[in-house]
């Protein structure tokens, strides 16, 4: 264990790196395999040095079932853009945000604030240089309260529990 | 090894380079090394011209792809000749860099071994692309070596030079496009055979690329109205530096001569010596310019940067004669101008580094330390390039007024004789101002090396031995006019055809 | 097309040309890479324009021009280097200088010289 | 009916190109400029993979797959030009 | 048959993404502020995009015969890289203090102060100790 | 073989001074003297053969293009002016020794002075016309440097240089006429073409050739109007004069006519040409000696006068005349010579020259005042010396000649007005120095000379005396020879004191008395042309040498203004103009091909690239719009490339274009942000119509071609791609294969570009704004969280893809290029989120090594294949078979491609990242950046004592 740990410090991107020269190339044989398995041990070595920390999955299972919801809302955010662009008699109703941030590494808001920008109406403006709090543009929203505890509660929870336990 | 004999100008001073610069010498070891690759460059040169004085039309098929498919360098009289001029000057810059210039900025001997690889290349191909590769190589070598130093002067001249070099590419593109598009090759021996059988439908499209490959050459030589960027870029280069820029301007006198005797040699029907009459008058008109320039000139540095353009004006009216017996001395004066102007350049330099404030401007100065020395190696050089007896300027020089024929000669005479004279009034004035009207003083600040003295010495002694020499190298350029004049020669040798072979 | 494609490659080589002749270093060395942008058109033009069918040699029947192809690679690798070093010889001309004429003087000056 | 398809989706690209370049060019701001820059970077992977289409052919993916890779880089550039002044600092 | 019905879904997604990418770029030219004009593109874009790697996928899987799934590499690019341009756009867009509509609610301190934030989130270097 | 020796042993004594000089004088002269004594010898050691009316000749090929021969002859005419040259020369010697300063360079001197002797001996004797042209010169420059050996004098330099530029005008006029003459002739073989006179006279370029050659005879000759230089080349130390000036280099011009007299000679031009200048010189020369006050002015006009009398006698041509030139050049040098020593010897004992203050000399000075009254009479042409002689040839001369035609009257009228005028100044030469009062007390108290100084003098004296009482004893063996050389045919002549009461004894004695008349008066005279401006020629011709080079300035600035502006628009619009005289020549611009049907997207390509194209030129001066234009112009070009199926260009396009656009971001932090409005709309107007101009050639020339078809070389790349080069992608093959020659070039050329760049990153000062271009201060927030975290997985993906992109080149479109690129670029994406400092850190390996090793491993492949047997670049491949994994083609060329990918890589990081890192560690951080009021912060980035910038590179 230990020496697969020396070996693989880094298992999840070395996963990741496999699967995207396996993409990559488009086909799965012994060979390209073997190739890809070197590079994705080769390559995360290499690179170690530029990495803060490496995030660790606690939950796997959350973070798929994390995946296929922001998924889903992308969808569902585009279809609600799309009928504010297109109805521009429909008066839309921009609101800028302030999020205080529960979480605390740079890799989860990372993360949060890519899916806000990905997601329903929301833009993350900018996470103030303290990392306590983001500002977010809202395309159409009622008010403040809902749109933070929505993103609470969807994302940010979810991301707390997988990568920060 | 022999068998790889024309590759070496290419590829020494490039190994030399890689390993100039790739590992951390000290500065003795990185001048050794020079020292040793622009030796080893100069033997393997002068075996070249041994192997083109046999008179066969030599090549090198890189990668072992046969032409017209594959990139060649061709080994004639001509480019055996240009490579070892190339040689023995960058001997003399080299020498004289190690006094202390190549020390005044980062990587010069490898940007030097570029810069000779980039202008051995462009000698030696035998492909239009490829000759654009090379000119690029030895332009880039030059900006930065050009740089090499820094100072206000270095800077805004290199600002000229680069940005009209960098229009002059994209013009060598287009044109090669042209020619390749029209002709369909890129081999010049090859264009030649294809212009020979074209469809005359096309000849426009051929002028069209020839005649703005024309510009670019015309502007790496410097002819009028192109040369602009010239007498600042050769005055303000680092003195080593310049005397190599000695050889820049030929290789576009050279490009021009090559492909043009090529393509559009005899062969090519109604599109033969299309470039003549823009390179005879241009010519003309860049001695006249040149000239007055040479007269106007108010600094030493200045004044033999026109003198390298009164040489540009001189060989490229020699080209623009179209005789054999022009190409001949054209390519006698060249040999003469490179190594006297190179040496120039060395000497103002030493001749400026000993008066103090005043360098190299024409003003009175404070008498050089080595006033006799320097004197005499100015009086050398003075003659030398202002074509008076008994040096190689004068023969040359003769050799070209007497190449001139019919009415050519009411109009190459008088210019060319009038040059001289210029040449002879701004250089005597110079003398007359550097070591006569000078201020004695107590000055006992020699900053000059043995290395300086004797790189100076390797170019300027090249102009009476080029005299004792004369005959033997008249030979030579004689016949490498009647090579280059025979385009037919080079395309048998490059592209056999069947009916040829025994 | 081929028309067309002729016009692009003139107005390009017009629009860089225009810019090479500015006073400023900047939009000089933008003129010249917009030049390059037009030359290696051009020069990629010569083998003739053909659609859907790259030079990968496989069971197709007919293939693209390769060597203008490589040609222009050569040319886009050399355009970059030489941008490059222009443009940070602007940026040294500006601090040797003081300004980003191309003549390396300011305007007064110029004004006095005339 | 595939053809049609791509030619509609192909006439919408070419559409939202302009209306890109219409926004770039109109502005006002810098970062609007940036912006239209950006989405013409998107829907040019669009375009492409419309070409792979229609051509039959999958030689051109890399060129979608390295505009989505590098494409943002030219947009991260401007932005910390307009933010820093200096992009590597 | 099912190559009648793959190609209806083929062809419905290439519409469906082009139609996203038109609207997306639409809002992009006609939405009145820049902080509203930046929605568009980064999202309405995305998913045209996606529809179309999508039919891409599909495509060539069918007619090659064998899974073709490279396409969702494009689509994990820029999941990876829309966000952070869009970000750094709106930085810029809050730090240039761009006009916006009337009728935004909200007043962040962005547009008040420059001097905002504190010190900087500490670095991996002390976090990870 | 001897013959060679006369002029090789003199110019080997040129060396003789300089080894000797440190060894002090004595010793220095004598060593000196040698070689010129025993070239004097072995030329007497000939004269048996000579006078048997042989000529010795010796020829060595030297350079047979140019009919250049190192060829020499002896005749007569060269043995008379031999013993001239190298005689008279010893005898200056001599009297140099002690005219010289002890503190002045003697071995320098003597050093010239022989260079000179060398130079004069190899005209007299050449035996070819380009020989003789290159020892002419040859004494243009030795006299320059003989006349300039007081350099501290500015009247010695400006003499110096005006000798030179008008003696070495002549001798280029001199060459073109040789060269023309070569041609006549067909040989520059002095012996040819004193024979082919009829072939030279009935040429048509007859007359240019005798007008050139006489340019340089009388340039040499100082004969009017090129007289000016002589008097001014006095500033010479007089021994210098004395040789130079009385026997030998002025007397160059008339050997010269006298050699060719032959071959050119035989016209009623020459006649009038040459008489007419000559009795011009002669009168006009004579007139200016009379009113000259300084010393040796005096002796040079007089020398111009004899030497036009010479001229004219030359001009005239007859047998007699010519016999009588020549008898007149041996007279002159004598006496010439003696007065010139006379000169300098009271000069260097009174201290002056100006006859003003000279005066009474003779009761100090009684020797010199003997010698010069002898040579004064012998120059004056009174009898019993030998000048009488010559002159009463030239009178009878005048008498009988018809060479000016019906004009011939005025030649015996003007020649006594020259004599009458010669004996005035000679009388009056002798007579104010050593028996008139003088006006002023000259500066030193003079005494006579050291014995020796006056020995050579005394000689020449005597010799004048000698040759007048015998000139048949002394004259005629040596002048006989010479007539024979210039006549080509020997002459009975008989030379004789006396010929009896005849009309030219009337006219030498109308002279005398004029003469001296014209001496009494010539108070008056001079008071008379005192009315008249002066015209110092001196002043004259600097003035006009200095006007010219002035207007040389006007004309030089008028070109080349230094506007970078104007060189470009000349560029293009030859480039324009070049370019329509092609496609003017193109029939019909639409080819056969004609062209394929248009779709939506190729009409919306066009239209985005046209418009971003132009728009990045219009809106040049918002510095930041026009670049982002640019970048769409890139986006677009390279999915044109993929359209028009070049993938691996369309790759390369967009990740060149990504670093160019960080490039020019980076730059544009340190130039202004805008471009202030320069151009008048004039001159946009100008611009824009010469670039439309070349647009419109440019695209005509593209559509030319499009629509034709060509039969290339394409189809044996396709063909040979995989059997010959083991790669599917044909471009990726020829690159890295075909035409790898090229890519190695192409890599060069990057690293240099790299290297370029640290040079001129080194000691950079830069401009660093504060605030952006509306003021705004910078955002604090240096490196943006989200920025910095999604780098980290980029970077990881970007050399995944890499890699990818890079093994699959050969055969599918990629390659080292392009995957160097995306490595340098997932880097710099590093650099910008995480800064200069944290990052360099991290990364271990410095990038010149990189770059550098990449052109060095694609060398390394190249020369491997000479292990072989192979041509440079010659690949290899194979296919290997491992069990699992399945075929693995390997070839030669990846490793080619490595070596690509290693120069990318290091060059663009050396690039970036170096011009990064300068920033930098200078830029006022946030504390200290109290705006500066000029709203530039400049920073001076000094780290020149690293030679090697870098070095510190290396973490
Ligand atoms: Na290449
Ligand atoms: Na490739």
């Amino acid at each position: 264990m230990m020496r697969l740990r020396s070996w693989l410090p880094t298992p999840g991107l070395s996963l990741l790196l496999l699967i995207v020269w396996l993409l990559l190339v488009n086909q799965v044989s012994v060979g390209h395999l073997l190739l890809g398995g070197i590079l994705a041990i080769a390559i995360p070595r290499l690179t170690s040095r530029f990495w803060d920390r490496q995030p660790t999955v606690h939950k796997p299972m959350k973070l798929v079932l994390f995946f296929l919801r922001v998924v889903g809302d992308i969808i569902v955010a585009n279809l609600q853009v799309a009928r504010i662009i297109l109805s521009p008699w429909r008066r839309s109703r921009p609101h800028f945000v302030e999020y205080p941030l529960m979480l605390e590494e740079r890799f989860t808001i990372t993360i949060l604030a890519s899916t806000i920008t990905l997601t329903p109406g929301t833009v993350s403006a900018n996470l103030r240089m303290d990392g306590k709090t983001l500002l977010i543009h809202a395309l159409d929203v009622e008010d403040d309260a809902t749109l933070i505890r929505t993103i609470r509660e969807r994302y940010e929870q979810p991301l707390k529990e997988i990568f920060e336990c | 090894m022999m068998s790889h004999l024309i590759i070496l100008p290419v590829v020494l001073p490039l190994a030399a380079a890689v390993i100039l610069l790739l590992a951390r010498f000290g500065a003795f070891t990185r001048r050794l090394l020079a020292l040793i690759a622009t030796g080893a460059l100069l033997i393997s040169c002068v075996m070249l011209v041994g192997k083109a004085s046999q008179g066969e039309v030599l090549y090198y098929a890189l990668g072992n792809w046969q032409p017209p498919f594959g990139i060649v360098l061709v080994l004639d009289r001509l480019s055996a000749l240009m490579v070892t001029v190339t040689a023995i000057l960058s001997m003399g810059c080299v020498i004289f860099a190690c006094g202390g210039d190549d020390e005044k900025g980062s990587n010069f001997h490898g940007l030097f071994q570029l810069q000779l690889m980039g202008i051995n290349g462009a000698f030696l191909t035998g492909d239009l692309f490829n000759l654009f590769v090379f000119f690029e190589v030895l332009l880039l070598a030059s900006y930065a070596l050009l740089v090499h130093g820094g100072g206000r002067d270095r800077i805004q001249s290199a600002v000229h030079y680069v940005v009209l070099n960098l229009a002059g590419s994209a013009l060598f593109l287009i044109a090669v496009g042209m020619l390749y598009g029209a002709t369909g090759t890129l081999n010049m021996a090859d264009m030649a055979r294809a212009v020979s059988v074209m469809d005359p439908e096309r000849n426009g499209l051929v002028v069209a690329g020839a005649l703005m490959l024309l510009v670019v050459f015309g502007l790496k030589a410097a002819i009028l109205p192109l040369y602009f960027w010239l007498p600042r870029t050769y005055a303000s280069a680092p003195a080593p530096v310049a005397a190599l820029f000695a050889v820049m301007t030929k290789v576009g006198i050279y490009a021009i001569l090559r492909v043009y005797s090529l393509v559009f040699g005899d062969q090519a029907g109604t599109l033969e010596a299309l470039e003549q009459p823009w390179v005879w008058w241009m010519a003309l008109a860049t001695l006249v310019i040149a000239a007055i320039g040479v007269l106007a000139a108010r600094d030493l540095r200045l004044l033999v940067a026109y003198l390298v353009l009164v040489s540009v004006g001189t060989l490229l009216a020699g080209l623009g004669m179209h005789s054999p017996q022009a190409t001949s001395a054209l390519l006698f004066y060249l040999v003469h101008t490179t190594l006297v102007t190179g040496g120039l350049f060395l000497l103002a330099d030493m001749i400026g580094l000993q008066r103090g404030k005043v360098g190299t401007r024409l003003v009175k100065g404070r008498t050089p330390i080595h006033a006799t020395a320097l004197g005499l190696l100015f009086l050398l050089g003075a003659i030398a390039v202002a074509g008076l007896p008994p040096l190689s300027g004068a023969l040359a020089k003769a050799l070209l007024l007497a190449a001139a024929d019919g009415i050519q000669r009411a109009w190459l005479w008088p210019p060319l004789l009038i040059a001289g004279l210029c040449a002879l009034v701004a250089l005597s004035r110079a003398g007359s101002t550097l070591f006569w009207r000078s201020q004695e003083s107590d000055n006992t600040d020699d900053q000059l090396s043995g290395w300086h003295w004797a790189g100076t010495a390797w170019l300027l002694i090249a102009s009476p031995l080029l005299v004792v020499l004369a005959g033997p190298l008249a030979t030579y350029t004689e016949a490498a006019a009647a090579q280059l004049n025979d385009p037919s020669a080079i395309i048998q040798a490059l592209l056999p055809t069947e009916e040829d072979a025994p | 097309m081929e028309l067309l494609y002729a016009i692009t490659t003139g107005v390009l080589s017009a629009s860089g040309l225009y810019l090479t002749l500015r006073g400023r270093t900047f939009p000089v060395v933008v003129g010249l890479t917009l030049l390059s942008y037009a030359v290696n058109l051009f020069l990629f033009s010569m083998g003739g324009l053909t659609s859907n069918a790259p030079a990968i040699i496989g069971d197709s029947s007919h293939y693209s021009d390769p060597l203008p192809q490589a040609l222009v690679l050569t040319a886009i690798v050399i355009g970059f280097a030489m941008t490059a070093f222009a443009i940070i010889l602007a940026m040294r001309a500006r601090g040797d200088m003081g300004n980003d004429h191309v003549d390396g003087r300011k305007a007064e000056d110029r004004g006095e010289r005339r | 009916m595939l053809d049609t398809a791509v030619v509609i989706s192909g006439a919408l690209i070419a559409l939202s190109l302009l209306l890109n370049l219409f926004r770039l060019t109109r502005g006002p701001d810098m970062p609007d400029r940036i912006l239209a820059l950006d989405t013409m970077y998107v829907n040019s992977i669009a375009l492409i993979l419309l070409m792979g289409l229609w051509m039959n052919s999958k030689t051109y993916f890399e060129a979608a797959l390295l505009i989505a890779l590098l494409g943002f880089i030219s947009t991260v550039a401007v932005c910390k030009y307009l933010l820093r002044g200096d992009i590597i600092e | 048959m099912l190559y009648v019905i793959l190609e209806a879904v083929i062809s419905a997604l290439l519409i469906a993404g082009g139609l996203f990418a038109f609207i997306g770029s639409m809002g992009l030219a006609h939405l009145r502020d820049f902080f509203m004009r930046l929605h568009g593109p980064t999202k309405a874009t995305t998913l045209g995009i996606g529809c179309m790697l999508i039919a891409s996928m599909l495509y060539f899987s069918v007619t090659q015969s064998e899974l073709h799934l490279q396409e969702l590499l494009i689509t994990l690019f820029l999941f990876i890289t829309a966000p952070v341009s869009a970000h750094l756009l709106a930085k810029v867009g809050l730090h240039q203090r761009l006009k916006f509509v009337d009728k935004t609610r909200g007043k962040p301190v962005e547009f008040l102060d420059e001097d905002i934030g504190g010190k900087p989130l500490s670095d991996s270097s002390d976090s990870n100790s | 073989m001897t013959l060679l020796w006369i002029p090789m042993l003199t110019l080997l004594g040129v060396l003789v001074p300089a080894l000797t000089a440190q060894r002090g004088r004595p010793i220095c002269t004598l060593a000196t003297a040698a070689l010129p004594t025993l070239a004097l010898i072995l030329t007497l050691a000939q004269f048996p053969a000579i006078a048997d009316g042989e000529y010795p000749r010796v020829a060595l090929e030297w350079m047979p293009q140019l009919g250049l021969d190192l060829a020499f002859r002896l005749d007569g005419l060269s043995l008379l002016f031999n013993i001239l040259i190298l005689g008279i020369g010893l005898l200056i010697l001599l009297y140099a020794h002690y005219y010289l300063d002890k503190s002045e360079s003697h071995g320098r001197f003597y050093a010239y002075l022989i260079l000179f002797m060398a130079s004069m001996v190899g005209i007299v004797m050449a035996d070819n016309l380009l020989v003789l042209w290159i020892f002419w010169e040859m004494t243009s420059l030795s006299s320059f440097l003989l006349i300039g050996f007081w350099s501290h004098r500015s009247e010695a330099r400006k003499g110096a240089r005006m000798a030179m530029t008008v003696t070495g005008a002549g001798g280029l006029a001199l060459l073109a006429g040789f060269l023309l003459l070569g041609d006549i002739v067909g040989s520059f073989d002095m012996q040819t073409v004193l024979d082919s006179a009829d072939i030279i006279l009935a040429d048509p370029r007859y007359p240019l050739v005798l007008v050139l050659v006489l340019l340089g005879a009388f340039t040499k000759s100082a004969q009017f109007p090129f007289h000016f230089w002589l008097p001014h080349a006095m500033a010479a130390p007089t021994p210098v004069s004395a040789y130079l000036h009385s026997a030998t280099m002025v007397k160059a011009g008339i050997f010269l006519m006298a050699r060719l007299h032959p071959a050119l000679a035989g016209s009623e031009l020459w006649s009038a040409l040459v008489a007419v200048i000559g009795i011009t010189t002669m009168v006009y020369a004579a007139w200016f000696a009379l009113v000259e006050s300084d010393l040796k002015g005096i002796l040079a006009f007089s020398t111009v006068s004899h030497l036009g009398l010479i001229t004219v006698l030359l001009g005239i041509g007859s047998p007699m005349a010519v016999l009588a030139a020549l008898f007149h050049i041996l007279n002159h040098a004598t006496f010439k010579a003696a007065l010139f020593m006379c000169s300098g010897i009271i000069d260097h004992e009174a201290g002056t020259r100006d006859l003003s203050r000279l005066g009474k000399l003779a009761k100090a000075m009684p020797i010199t005042c003997l010698v010069m009254s002898v040579a004064g009479a012998a120059m004056a042409g009174f009898p019993l010396f030998n000048g009488f002689l010559s002159k009463e040839m030239f009178f009878e001369s005048t008498l009988h000649t018809q060479a000016l035609g019906g004009l011939s009257l005025m030649l015996p009228v003007l020649a006594t007005i020259g004599g009458a005028l010669s004996v005035g100044y000679s009388v009056r030469l002798v007579h104010a120095v050593f028996f008139a009062e003088p006006r002023h007390a000259p500066p030193k108290h003079p005494h006579e000379p050291p014995r020796l100084m006056r020995a050579p003098a005394e000689l020449l004296a005597a010799l004048c005396v000698a040759i007048g009482l015998f000139p048949a004893l002394i004259a005629t063996w040596l002048l006989a020879p010479a007539v024979e050389a210039v006549l080509q045919a020997p002459l009975e002549f008989h030379l004789a004191i006396w010929h009896g009461f005849n009309l030219p004894l009337a006219m030498s004695g109308a002279a005398a008395a004029a003469g001296i008349t014209a001496y009494v008066l010539h108070r008056y005279i001079r008071r008379f042309i005192r009315d008249f401006p002066s015209r110092n020629a001196n002043l004259i011709f600097e003035g006009a040498v200095q006007y010219i080079s002035d207007k040389a300035e006007v004309i030089t600035e008028f070109f080349d203004n230094g506007s970078l502006q104007r060189f470009m628009a000349l560029l293009i619009g030859t480039a324009l103009l070049m370019g329509a005289i092609g496609l003017f020549q193109v029939e019909t611009l639409t080819g056969p091909k004609g062209n394929q049907p248009l779709d939506g997207v190729l009409i919306l390509g066009a239209m985005l690239l046209i418009f971003t194209g132009i728009g990045t030129a219009v809106t040049h001066r918002q510095r930041l719009l026009s670049l982002i234009m640019l970048s769409v112009v890139g986006l677009i070009v390279s999915l044109t490339f993929a359209r028009f199926s070049a993938p691996d260009l369309a790759l390369t396009q967009l990740s060149v274009e990504v670093v160019t656009m960080i490039l020019l971001m980076l730059a544009l932090f340190f130039l202004p942000q805008k471009t202030p409005r320069e151009s008048s709309p004039s001159r946009s107007l100008r611009d824009v119509i010469m670039c439309s101009g070349l647009g419109v050639v440019i695209a005509a020339l593209n559509y030319a071609v499009l629509t034709r078809d060509t039969n290339t070389i394409s189809s044996f790349f396709l063909e040979n791609s995989v059997p010959g080069g083991g790669g599917h992608n044909a471009v990726n093959v020829i690159l890295v294969d075909f035409r790898g020659f090229d890519t190695l070039g192409e890599i060069t050329v990057l690293a240099i570009a790299g290297l370029a760049i640290l040079k001129l990153l080194n000691r950079l000062r830069l401009f660093m704004p504060h605030s952006d271009s509306e003021g705004r201060i910078w955002c604090p927030d240096r490196y943006p969280m989200i920025l910095t975290t999604v780098s980290q997985p980029v970077l990881p993906l970007a050399l995944l893809v890499s890699v990818f992109i890079f093994l699959r080149g050969h055969n599918l479109p990629g390659g080292g290029f392009i995957a160097g690129l995306i490595t340098a670029v997932g880097l710099i994406l590093i650099y910008m989120a995480r800064g200069v400092d944290w990052t360099q850190q991290r990364l271990a390996f410095p990038f010149q090594p990189i770059a550098i090793l990449g052109v060095g491993i694609a060398t390394l492949t190249g020369f491997g294949s000479w292990l072989f047997g192979y041509p440079f670049l010659t690949s290899s491949y194979d296919h290997f078979h491992i069990p699992l994994i399945g075929d693995l083609e390997l070839a030669t060329a990846l490793l080619f491609d490595l070596g690509v990918y290693l120069a990318v890589v290091g060059a663009t990081l050396m690039i970036l990242a170096n011009l990064g890192k300068v920033t930098t560690s200078h830029r006022p951080s946030k504390d200290d950046s109290t705006p500066i009021p000029s709203g530039l912060h400049r920073t001076d980035i000094s780290d020149t004592a690293n030679p090697n910038p870098d070095a510190k590179e290396t973490v």
